[in-house]
């Protein structure tokens, strides 16, 4: 069996993926990145091992993506989470064109050609107000944790407008809506429905096209594609639970197992010096 | 005896104070404003009755401020955070001619006349960025109490610069220096840094005039207090009470109403 | 509004609401018919000289404006975003690419595509804007070329070196304008219809200044915020039309009857602000409503000036040698709109001493970088050279995203409470 | 002139030396060969970005610096101006408040709507005349040289009253001709930048160039001259990097080590970085009327930017042919955060590169900017992808 892995050391989780040659995930496994990015990636590595009952040295391979990337001493060869996205996606889904990755603090639309290379792609300002950490911050600000999200929406009649410009302003929003008695529910709903609009302009900026994936930790909220696909009027994928998360990641072992057949296969190609 | 109160609804917390008819505190009061942001103003006049052992009846007048002021549901009057740190400053430090206050989601710079009347004010307008909410970040993403971080600060000697603008990814940028194998003392001087910084711009705006009094919860912290006075290049007034200016001013307003409303001149004036 | 009323009372606002809609009309039976139009800005329009080849104007500035105060403006701007225009730049612009991409639709009517666009570089935005029509519809664009003041207190007159060089680099260029318009339209060029408009013009700007002037009474016959606009409007789709100077003229005689029975736009006017910069439209009523409520009313604006494109200044065009004088009078004019930040600080200390003004409002907005640039060390200058009170408030015109009531209403609150504070001090002679 | 050179560090060092003393010259924010200048007794002419006509200047013997802001905090700038700004219009004046630098003239021409409060801004805060240079916006017309070249002779009028000294049209023909010498000799480094972009990298080439702002340009000819043939000779083989034009630094300027991230993974083998310096295309003519010739060159001999209207150069055709002529692969779309006419171009430039089938990728910089993260993964991305491309394709 040959086994690649792909680490994604993300800004609030580090993701591995562990493949077998025909592209199968034996395991994933997750931990929070904190600061010693080394280690972690070490750390979530030997955790997935741990799952699948496998040892360091029957990795063949390692490539590692996310902000965190150059930090993975042992990985073979880095690359970007929006190319290893894309790779993920496309295995996941193959008419994927335009994908948008919302995380605790990022948010990343990117539209794909051929061969699952990427053709545009936009990335959120370092803005709060833009990415996951909205909706934490107002779960949390109502006594909700990040979990309850979902549920507590699932229960919502309809959306409250909230203006989405600081994640933090929103608070203030927040205390008025909750003491004109507006149900939490239908805040954080208003919540998401801001986020949402934000996700579709950036989307709109890769000039996107069908078929639409999502990915990211924020997707773990039904009522987020639930909303998107709303916005868009138009399906959208979204992979299992289980998978939605590990998307770079899993995409990263993939184009380790490609590597793999690459270097197999004799002289390296021209490119190696990139990837 | 009549008493004047000022309760001061902020984002997070919410504060009253009870003085008496020569503008003595007798009794203050801190809650958190949570959700019920009517329940929190209720709770924290109370406590402040309880505090100073009066009865309601015996409070003549009450001036609701702050996010919330609105919310006062049994305030005579509302009156704008910005009006009520001027004058409780005023109150505090009577030479008092630029305040800056630093709460929990802006940072007020605000220039009073010497009887504490607004003359200009400027406020962080877009984001949060900059605000004392940094330092709650801060203080989430590396575990040390918020009343601990400026005394780690004051450690430091080489602060990082901080890039991040966006207050809820300065947990994430910390982090990242940490990562760096920055130490933690620089980093927290670098935040303490940006925020006085951007305070600072504020300070300007409406110019700085001495002497200069720095309220609002966060002006408790040492490092704060250091790096801003740096920062504007002046000596800065802090009280004790500096995080309960707001419902002092309030309270004070108050007072005002009811003195003038016994001397009839100063009633005709408010007529006009 | 109280007092007797015969008909005299907001007869401007209502003439100006119907010559709106007739304008607004006449422009879309034009687009349906196919036709085009001249495509031109408030500072410097050129109304004089493009009326006379009967090109119908159209103000892109006023049409986006008007999707803000319908409350449409996101609908445009998200429009123009998604084509990849950043949500940083001019909103106008955005608003007016979507209504471009919408066949010219708009809540008012229906826009002509544009024949020419003649433009002036008092805003530089004018010019990439018309580089983008360039690029939609392989039109001309003609940029008039108005050399503004070269340093503070350096303006120049007729008579003096550098102004005669200005005036006829200004003359030259529109003899190459006219030519151009002549190519454009196949029409020859007619200067006793010139001299016609022109002398529209000249009654209209002598009129509108006068009117500026009335407000100085007290209480102020009108809003500058409110009825300002819609004066403006007129000010800007009417020059060189008969209509336009009689609307003036008429509104004269409302302004001077409402001081002649003591009528102001507050039945209690309690403070006379002057407003510095670009309305709020996407909560235009709201926002004005905010300082009203107070017993706020604004007295003067230098949005009624720049935005006039020099209207206000009262200069009248020499009808004996037209070409000349329109030359002289777009440099003056267009100039004093241009480079107003050189000496606005001072205009603003005469507003203040000529219309008894107890605070200033500035407004600079994400939108307009042109009129907000300055304003925060305009602001600085002015407190140094007077002692009142101000307040500076950022929103834009077209963006609500940017604007965020409960802020605003927080600031003007304070603005208020020191107002008044100030106030009793005052009367109790402290 | 015979005076002491005021940026003599690279003198008689080899070429790291001599680049390293330039790199330190450019990343200092007090502009110490401003200072030098002036304790020598000079006078210097402050000109805001993009184009101006340094040789006026420099034939009434004084120093033009190029004001293109800097990588400092605007401490006291900021509460001049408004949010929703670029930075280098606070940095630069930021540069004159804090005494960083000291100017006898202040010039600047409305490049764009906030530029052209800056002679107000300045003037209201600044001892020294702040004066509008208006660069003619209607380029195409016949009347525009006429009138540039009556402009010319009010500046020239103005700046000879701070030198204290006539500037005859032989002085300024002097100043033209060492100018055409720089022009020639930065033409000589853009060509082997593009013909040979592993002898030279592009934070190389950019500190070599952005140098001319801020010594005598006689200096700045030295230099040039000795580098030159030192660069050529260097030792270096090419590398499989894609071939970049970087589109956007024509006003506010990236940060060095964003240039120098940039570089690390492609060759930038043109770009419109400092472009002002570059304007004129070829040698302005040394016979006749020396500032009708100047006013000629700038209309119709020149490069193009956002901030020059003309309908003879239309920027997206311009920027294609840039791109062909030096022989790239593919674009950085970059520009300014709230830099109104540089956003603006982009969504032209995008859309011409689209029709052309030119790869590219939109990104914003910041003169003060920090951390590049944001910039390496679009970088990387773009490039990772470029090379999947090939592969699919082959």
């Amino acid at each position: 069996m040959r086994l690649t892995a792909g680490v994604d050391v993300g800004s609030t989780y580090t993701k591995v993926v562990l493949v077998d040659h025909a592209g199968e995930v034996l395991a994933t496994a997750m931990e929070p990145t904190g600061f010693r990015l080394a280690e972690v990636a070490a750390l979530a590595l030997d955790k997935a091992l741990a799952v699948a009952g496998l040892e360091r040295k029957q990795v063949a391979y390692v490539v590692a993506t996310g902000f965190g990337r150059h930090q993975v001493a042992f990985a073979d060869v880095h690359i970007t989470d929006l190319t290893a996205a894309a790779r993920g996606a496309t295995r996941l889904y193959p008419g994927t064109r335009t994908i948008l990755d919302v995380g605790g603090q990022t948010m990343k639309a990117s539209r794909l050609g051929d061969g699952a290379t990427v053709r545009s792609f936009r990335l959120n300002d370092k803005c709060a107000a833009g990415t996951g950490a909205f909706l934490e911050k107002t779960a949390r600000y109502m006594g909700y944790s990040t979990p309850e999200i979902g549920p507590l929406v699932e229960t919502s009649k309809d959306a409250t407008s909230i203006s989405g410009v600081c994640a933090v302003f929103a608070e203030s929003e927040v205390i008025n809506h909750l003491s004109q008695g507006v149900a939490p529910a239908d805040i954080m709903h208003g919540a998401i429905v801001s986020l949402v609009g934000r996700s579709v302009q950036l989307m709109k900026r890769v000039q996107m096209e069908k078929e639409f994936t999502l990915i990211g930790g924020i997707l773990r909220f039904e009522a987020m594609a639930r909303v998107v696909r709303e916005t868009l009027q138009s399906e959208v994928n979204v992979p299992s639970p289980a998978l939605v998360q590990y998307v770079p990641a899993f995409g990263a072992a993939l184009l380790g197992q490609r590597r793999l057949d690459v270097i197999e296969a004799g002289p390296p190609a021209a490119s190696e010096a990139a990837i | 005896m009549a008493y004047a109160a000022g309760v001061d609804v902020g984002s997070t917390q919410t504060k009253a104070v009870l003085i008496d008819e020569r503008g003595a505190i007798v009794g203050r009061s801190l809650v958190m404003t949570g959700a019920n942001v009517i329940k929190a103003a209720e709770s924290a006049f109370a406590e402040a009755l309880a505090a100073a052992d009066v009865r309601e009846e015996e409070v003549e007048y009450v001036v609701g401020t702050g996010y919330g002021r609105y919310k006062v549901t049994f305030g005579n009057t509302q009156v704008t955070e910005i009006s009520c740190h001027g004058r409780g400053a005023v109150h505090m430090f009577p030479a008092t001619r630029t305040v800056v206050d630093m709460g929990g989601q802006d940072t007020k710079a605000i220039r009073v006349s010497p009887r504490g009347e607004i003359i200009d004010f400027c406020m962080n307008d877009k984001c949060a960025a900059g605000t004392g909410r940094f330092l709650g970040a801060a203080s989430a993403a590396l575990e040390i109490p918020l009343d601990e971080l400026g005394g780690t600060a004051l450690r430091g000697e080489r602060p990082v610069r901080i890039s991040t603008t966006c207050t809820v990814f300065a947990e994430s940028e910390v982090l990242s220096w940490l990562g760096k194998g920055k130490r933690v003392e620089n980093i927290l001087l670098g935040v303490h840094q940006s925020i006085a910084v951007r305070s600072a711009g504020l300070l300007r705006r409406v110019g700085i005039e001495d002497e200069v009094t720095f309220t609002g919860g966060v002006a408790r912290n040492a490092a704060m207090i250091a790096t801003l006075e740096q920062a504007v290049g002046t000596r800065l007034n802090v009280s004790e009470d500096s995080h309960y200016m707001g419902a002092l001013g309030a309270a004070l307003f108050a007072r005002d109403h009811i003195l003038s409303s016994r001397t009839p001149a100063a009633a005709r004036l408010e007529a006009s | 509004m109280s007092g007797e009323n015969d008909g005299l009372l907001g007869r401007g606002n209502r003439d100006g609401a119907r010559l709106f809609r007739e304008w607004f009309d006449g422009l879309t039976a034009h687009a349906e018919a196919g036709g085009g139009a001249a495509y031109v800005f408030v500072m410097g329009s050129l109304g004089e000289l493009l009326r006379t080849f009967d090109l119908p104007l159209v103000f892109p500035e006023i049409n986006s404006l008007q999707t803000a105060v319908r409350h449409q403006a996101h609908e445009y701007l998200n429009e123009a975003e998604d084509i990849g225009y950043s949500p940083d730049i001019c909103g106008y612009v955005k608003a007016d690419v979507a209504t471009q991409r919408r066949g010219g639709l708009l809540p008012m009517g229906r826009i002509p595509r544009p024949s020419i666009a003649v433009l002036t570089n008092a805003c530089n935005t004018y010019i990439k804007w018309a580089e983008i029509w360039e690029r939609m519809y392989h039109m001309p664009s003609y940029v008039l070329d108005i050399p503004g003041t070269r340093e503070a207190g350096g303006q120049t007159w007729r008579g003096d070196g550098g102004f005669e060089r200005d005036r006829s680099y200004v003359t030259a260029q529109l003899r190459e304008l006219i030519g151009v318009l002549e190519g454009v339209t196949g029409k020859r060029f007619d200067i006793d219809r010139l001299r016609e408009t022109m002398s529209h013009a000249n009654r209209m700007s002598r009129s509108w200044k006068r009117v500026l002037e009335l407000n100085r009474s007290r209480p102020a016959p009108f809003n500058a915020l409110s009825d300002g606009t819609i004066y403006l409007g007129v000010c800007n789709g009417f020059r060189g039309d008969e209509r336009g100077a009689r609307y003036f003229e008429d509104l004269v005689e409302e302004m001077e009857a409402k001081r002649d029975r003591g009528l102001g736009t507050l039945t209690d006017e309690q403070f006379r602000l002057v407003f510095v910069g670009v309305p709020c439209y996407p909560i235009f009523r709201r926002f004005n409503e905010m300082f009203m409520e107070h017993g706020g009313t604004f007295v003067h604006s230098t949005y009624l000036w720049f935005a006039s494109g020099g209207a206000n200044m009262g200069w009248e065009y020499d009808l004996a040698n037209p070409v000349e004088s329109l030359a002289e009078g777009l440099l003056v004019g267009v100039r004093d709109a241009m480079d107003s930040m050189f000496f606005q600080t001072q205009a603003l200390a005469r507003m203040i001493d000529e219309h008894a003004v107890d605070g200033i409002v500035f407004h600079p907005i994400k939108s307009c970088r042109t009129v907000s640039t300055g304003l925060a060390d305009n602001r600085r200058a002015l407190m140094a050279l007077r002692d009142i009170p101000s307040l500076y408030i950022e929103s834009d015109m077209m963006d609500k995203r940017v604007v965020s009531e409960a802020q605003l209403k927080n600031r003007i609150d304070a603005f208020f409470e020191g107002l008044r504070s100030r106030r009793l001090q005052l009367a109790a002679g402290r | 002139m015979n005076r002491q050179p005021v940026f003599p560090e690279w003198q008689g060092r080899d070429l790291d030396g001599m680049l390293a003393a330039c790199q330190e010259l450019l990343e200092d924010t007090d502009f110490p060969t401003v200072r030098r200048w002036r304790e020598a007794g000079g006078k210097v002419v402050g000109h805001f970005q993009v184009y101006f006509p340094e040789e006026i200047a420099h034939a009434a013997g004084l120093l033009p610096f190029k004001v293109r802001g800097a990588p400092i905090e605007p401490k006291h700038a900021d509460s001049h101006f408004g949010s929703y700004l670029c930075s280098i219009l606070k940095s630069s004046l930021e540069l004159a408040l804090s005494g960083r630098v000291t100017l006898d003239l202040f010039v600047s021409h409305p490049i764009c709507d906030a530029a052209r409060n800056l002679a107000a801004v300045w003037g209201r805060n600044a001892s020294h005349p702040c004066q509008i240079l208006y660069l003619p916006q209607n380029a195409a017309s016949p009347s525009a040289r006429t009138y540039l070249r009556g402009e010319y002779a009010r500046l020239r009028d103005v700046i000879a009253s701070i030198a204290g000294r006539e500037v005859t049209d032989e002085r300024l023909r002097a100043s033209i001709e060492i100018f055409n010498d720089n022009r020639l000799l930065l033409r000589q480094l853009y060509a082997l930048k593009r013909e040979t972009p592993w002898r030279v990298a592009a934070h190389e080439a950019y500190m070599l160039t952005a140098i001319a702002g801020l010594i005598p340009r006689e200096e700045h000819n030295a230099l040039l001259h000795a580098v030159l043939p030192l660069l050529e000779q260097r030792e270096g083989r090419p590398q499989d990097r894609i071939r970049v034009v970087f589109e956007g630094g024509f006003c506010e300027q990236p940060p060095f080590d964003l240039i120098r991230a940039i570089g690390r993974s492609c060759y930038v083998v043109d770009d419109d970085l400092l472009i002002g310096l570059r304007w004129i295309l070829s040698d302005v003519p040394l016979t006749g009327d020396p500032l009708d010739r100047l006013a000629e060159a700038y209309l119709e001999g020149s490069s193009y930017s956002p901030v020059q209207h003309d309908p003879r150069k239309p920027k997206e055709k311009m920027l294609l042919e840039r791109v062909r002529a030096a022989d790239a692969r593919a674009v950085i779309v970059a520009a300014a955060k709230m830099c109104e006419p540089g956003l603006e171009e982009q969504v032209a430039y995008v859309h011409a590169l689209d029709e052309a089938r030119v790869p590219y990728f939109v990104t914003e910089f910041e003169e003060g900017m920090t951390s590049f993260d944001q910039l390496e993964i679009q970088l990387e991305t773009f490039i990772e992808n470029l090379l999947f491309a090939e592969e699919v394709a082959s």
